[in-house]
């Protein structure tokens, strides 16, 4: 049963990023590679916090959502000046350089070898959490809530302008909507949210290590958000469970784990060129990528 | 005199829901020059790039000498013997003028002896052309030089979109000297596609004005038509 | 006077470095509560004057006040807001969103577009939203009669609407509130007679019911006959003639220079 | 001891070169982010150590098969996946997403066949040769000869044959190429053989010298691209100045700093010029007129 629940918050984990995800990409058609930078940023922020002071949860996930968000000014100032594939160069450079810090600058990061002994999150300041149970409660709200925030943010005005932007950002402008400002903000809310997302699986791992927030981690979410469907609140947590999901199905029919790693991958490779044929929006999707 | 080209209720545009041409019917004779004039918007390119299959129609026939064309791809249909000259005096910008003729000229080398005794900037010696990059040319100089690859497939009915636009007084009055030497010279069938109706008069045999995607008031022949039609009160 | 354009210059260069002045000192005053309607040939700069006027061209020289304030120095949203409307040239709805989403673009007011208090104080835009909703109605309702069949449609995607269509419900977008000058970029190139009579009566009750001001580029003279009350002749850079339409029209010399004798 | 670093980085930025001509075939004639370029880099690694060390056949052989079928896969690419794409008007972020999945799958079916460890290709150990205090190996030396003349052998082609011509004619503007009697697809499907073999040249004279590992593919195809944006893309010959000095970027990196670093500085690098200079050291500005 444990194991159940460590896929419950694992795919609690995935809904949060793969719907950070899709605030960008699938609402505002810009499609950025760095989303599992701002996971790692997240997760490396969180355990500073959560080893060096004593603060309840909402707290920490707070100061980790603000700092988190504002690396993101870095993306949405490359998102004024550059446009389509040297955009999405642009983000994967980021992603990349942020890979060689955490790689490298070893006094802080802990280099390859990650950073050990997590401390659990506190609720209240005093009550730690530990074992998968509190952490399934846990992670179940935070998705919950995260969920509520971006199916009520779709159908808000300010969805509405995201959605606007992507449809055509001159009208949008002609229409006076501020929409350089707009896109900040959408590139702040949606690192924010792979910020949480980080403090979560830092802190219920108790372990992390460069490797979980490499450019494959980004890739990764992207395929997640296009095999389900961009734009909406639905595609994206399909999206997740997909990818969660398939692993334990192919364990579950008895492949050796050697084997079924890879054809996993395959499946998700498999799927994402057919659905882009076939169904470019995404399964469940409402819109389609320009 | 037999026709070279039938168009039947042509109806389409750029996008799939947003029809530019509604249900557009013509036919060009042999040899003749037909002018093609209308405002802004109202789907004179959009009725060139139609017929050479460059933007997909819902419905409609082409017909081309006695074939069905409707079918066939752009370079099929460049093989057929139908050209046309893009917009804005495109050329491939970032090779030789050379190489851009060498491209164009497909079947019949000798077609190329011929253009350049008409055209004036390709009657510069063999090596400059080869220097010279598409690039550098001024706009008079990039349409001649369209005009040339245009021609240089050896086509039987070339589309002209337009090979005035955006040219100074002095380039226009020149491209239009260049027409009528070529139709003189070649005797091809052209569909000259014109903003400025008064060069568009004078050079075609007949016009037709295109409006709201139909093509209206065939055999516009005089200016004080046209005056009428588009000032009256 | 609602806009006024003193000595607006601008140039392009293009690959050759060959410098060229396609505004060279264009005058105009757009009388307040007026249909004025800008006519020339192609390529003759009314489109990049329209993008001068909402700030998408900034790269101009000259003086330019809206209702007495400079503007200039100011970005393409803030001109929007200050309310100066804009129909592009090929300007159609916004494909992806609903006709009623739309709608509610159009209006300058932006209560709830902040993304915080689009979570925290649903109730605040709740109200605007309705209150958006009602005008899309009152609107829809007086051009196309009561219970058009858009009314049914607001919910559908724009996309599915017919090119004529979009163009007339972008106009009605327009009147969503907030603007006082309207610049529309020929509202009838590729629409079909039948909707032509419709965009002349909402350009009418623009400036009737409205008392907005309007500012059209057109190519079809018998339109601009019709609906606009001063018309402006812009000719290798300058404003040639204004005057009353028909005088303006009527002209043998603008005839010529339009028609390219 | 700088020089030796500069060497160093003159041969990788040779292989870089290679790699990114190979992508920027694809990417100038059909606007497409080939990304499973990397795929095909590593299918080529992996057909070339199935040769040479599983079946033993001798390194110039076993290289050629490499070379054809990484050609072929690369053919299969355009014809399953990016031609039926652009039949359905797919736009090119859908295109790049499916080729995302592809390189996914293609490396993934390499794991899968052969294992996921480092490999080498047991080369005979040849006495390095040394000019002054610079030391070049042998596999450098074979990299630097091969991949000057593919360089050449590419440069000759594309300047002065016919096919070289409507490869660059493609590249400037696909609607007049069509216009004027040719078949883009058909043209596109020597574009994307070849693009597969320079990828696979690229590929093999890498793996010769440091081995192959299922992973490398994205990193090496990164820094190709980044080569192909510094020198300007929009061209070809752009994409030899852009790697050559990514090469020696890099290489210098390792000497002033560590080699850790070198990743963090071409990205810097990049970003600099994606913002300060997006046209590339060769500046061919792309007119949108």
């Amino acid at each position: 049963m444990e194991y159940v629940f460590h896929i419950i918050i694992m795919l609690n984990i995935y809904i949060m990023l793969v719907l950070s995800a899709n605030l960008t990409i699938g609402m505002a058609n810009l499609l950025t590679m760095c989303q599992a930078a701002f996971y790692g940023i997240g997760a490396y922020i969180g355990t500073f916090f959560l080893t060096q002071f004593n603060l309840p949860f909402v707290v920490i996930a707070f100061l980790v959502m603000v700092i988190t968000g504002t690396f993101s000014f870095l993306v949405s100032f490359a998102s004024v000046r550059l446009k389509d594939d040297y955009f999405v160069i642009a983000t994967m450079g980021f992603q990349l350089i942020f890979f060689t810090i955490l790689y490298n600058w070893t006094d802080v990061t802990g280099g390859p070898h990650g950073l050990l002994d997590v401390p659990g999150i506190k609720l209240f300041g005093v009550y730690e959490l530990s074992g998968v149970y509190e952490y399934l409660i846990l992670s179940l709200i935070i998705t919950a809530i995260v969920v509520w925030l971006f199916h009520n943010l779709a159908s808000s005005p300010f969805g509405r302008v995201l959605n606007a932007i992507r449809a055509d950002e001159t009208m949008a402008l002609a229409m006076g909507r501020d929409t350089a400002m707009f896109k900040s903000w959408a590139f702040f809310l949606s690192a924010a949210i792979a910020g949480l997302a980080g403090v979560v699986y830092a802190s219920y791992n108790s372990y992390i290590n460069p490797n979980s927030f490499k450019l494959d981690e980004s890739i990764f979410i992207l395929s997640a958000l296009f095999i389900g469907g961009i734009g909406n609140t639905k595609g994206p947590i399909l999206g997740a469970l997909f990818v969660v999901i398939i692993p334990e199905l192919l364990r579950f029919v008895g492949l050796p784990n050697t084997i079924a790693a890879n054809l996993r991958q395959i499946i998700y490779g498999l799927s994402l060129v057919l659905v882009m044929y076939y169904r470019p929006q995404g399964i469940l999707g409402k819109t389609i990528l320009k | 005199m037999s026709e070279i080209l039938k168009i039947n209720n042509l109806w389409g545009g750029y996008k799939a829901h947003v029809d530019i041409l509604h249900g557009v019917s013509m036919k060009v004779q042999h040899g003749e020059a037909l002018g093609i004039i209308g405002l802004n918007g109202s789907g004179k390119s959009t009725l060139g790039k139609a017929i050479m299959n460059m933007i997909p129609f819902r419905k409609g026939e082409i017909s081309f000498g006695s074939n069905d064309v409707s079918s066939l791809t752009t370079s099929q249909l460049s093989h057929c013997g139908i050209s046309i000259m893009q917009q804005g005096g495109k050329v491939f910008q970032t090779l030789s003028v050379w190489d851009n003729l060498k491209l164009a000229l497909s079947k019949q080398p000798n077609v190329l002896e011929t253009l350049r005794s008409i055209i004036p900037m390709l009657q510069v010696p063999k090596k400059e052309l080869q220097r010279m990059m598409a690039d550098t040319l001024s706009g008079g100089e990039k349409h001649q030089l369209s005009l040339a690859m245009t021609l240089a497939t050896n086509p039987h009915l070339v589309i002209l979109d337009e090979p005035s636009a955006g040219l100074s007084p002095k380039a226009v009055e020149d491209m239009y000297q260049l027409l009528h030497a070529i139709r003189n010279v070649l005797g091809i069938t052209i569909i000259l596609i014109e903003q400025n109706i008064a060069r568009a008069i004078d050079f075609c045999d007949r016009c037709m004005l295109m409006s709201q995607g139909l093509l209206t008031f065939e055999k516009i022949d005089k200016f004080e038509v046209l005056e009428e039609i588009m000032f009256n009160k | 006077m609602i806009l006024r354009l003193k000595d607006i210059h601008i140039s392009f260069t293009n690959a050759q470095n060959e410098t060229f002045e396609l505004l060279r000192g264009v005058n105009l005053d757009v009388e307040t509560g007026k249909i004025t309607a800008l006519v020339g040939g192609n390529g003759t700069g009314k489109t990049t004057l329209f993008n001068i006027i909402s700030g998408f061209e900034k790269n101009y020289t000259g003086i330019m006040l809206f209702e007495g304030k400079d503007i200039c120095n100011a970005s393409a949203h803030r001109i929007s807001l200050m309310g100066i409307g804009r129909l592009f040239q090929n300007g159609q709805l916004m494909g992806g969103l609903t006709l009623m989403e739309n709608m509610k673009l159009a209006s300058n007011d932006s209560t709830g577009e902040k993304p915080f208090s689009s979570l925290i104080f649903p109730r605040k835009w709740k109200q605007s939203e309705a209150q958006k909703e009602s005008q899309t109605r009152k609107i829809l309702n007086r051009f196309f009669g009561k219970d058009n069949k858009y009314l049914d449609m607001l919910d559908e995607d724009a996309a599915t609407f017919s090119y004529g269509e979009q163009r007339i419900l972008s106009l009605c977008c327009l009147l969503m509130g907030g603007n006082r000058l309207l610049l529309l970029d020929e509202p009838t190139s590729g629409v079909n007679p039948l909707f032509i009579e419709t965009t002349e009566q909402i350009i009418r009750e623009m400036k009737e019911k409205e008392g907005l001001t309007v500012l059209l580029i057109e190519h079809n003279m018998h339109f601009v006959r019709k609906v606009a009350d001063v018309c402006a002749y812009l000719d290798e850079g300058v404003i040639a003639k204004v005057g009353p339409t028909d005088e303006v029209l009527d002209d043998k010399n603008v005839r010529n220079s339009y028609l390219g004798l | 001891m700088i020089g030796q670093f500069v060497i160093n980085g003159l041969i990788t930025g040779i292989l870089y070169s290679i790699l990114a001509i190979g992508f920027a075939l694809v990417y100038n004639t059909t606007r497409v982010f080939h990304i499973a370029a990397a795929g095909i880099y590593v299918f080529a690694a992996y057909m070339f150590w199935l040769f040479a060390s599983r079946f033993g056949l001798p390194v110039v052989p076993a290289s050629i098969i490499a070379i054809v079928l990484a050609g072929l896969l690369s053919l299969i690419t355009e014809l399953c996946v990016y031609r039926p794409l652009k039949n359905r008007n797919a736009s090119l972020n859908v295109s790049m997403i499916a080729s995302i999945g592809l390189m996914i799958i293609i490396v993934n079916l390499m794991v899968m066949f052969f294992g996921n460890e480092t490999k080498v290709i047991n080369s005979s150990i040849v006495q390095p040769l040394s000019f002054g205090n610079i030391i070049i190996t042998f596999p450098q030396l074979l990299q630097a000869v091969i991949g000057v003349i593919a360089l050449i052998a590419f440069v000759f082609v594309l300047q002065s044959t016919g096919w070289g011509l409507k490869l660059r004619a493609l590249s400037a503007d696909e609607s007049l190429f069509e216009t004027l009697g040719y078949d883009t697809y058909r043209t596109r499907v020597a574009v994307f053989l070849a693009s597969g073999a320079l990828i696979a040249i690229a590929s093999c004279l890498t793996v010769y010298d440091v081995g192959l590992d299922p992973n490398m593919g994205m990193n090496v195809l990164i820094n190709a691209i980044v080569a192909m944006i510094i020198g300007g893309s929009g061209r070809f010959n752009t994409c030899i100045l852009g790697g050559i000095s990514l090469g020696v970027l890099q290489s210098l990196t390792v000497y002033q700093f560590a080699s850790n670093w070198q990743n963090a500085v071409t990205f810097v690098v990049l970003l600099l010029f994606l913002f300060l200079r997006p046209q590339g050291i060769a500046g061919y500005k792309q007119r949108t007129v």
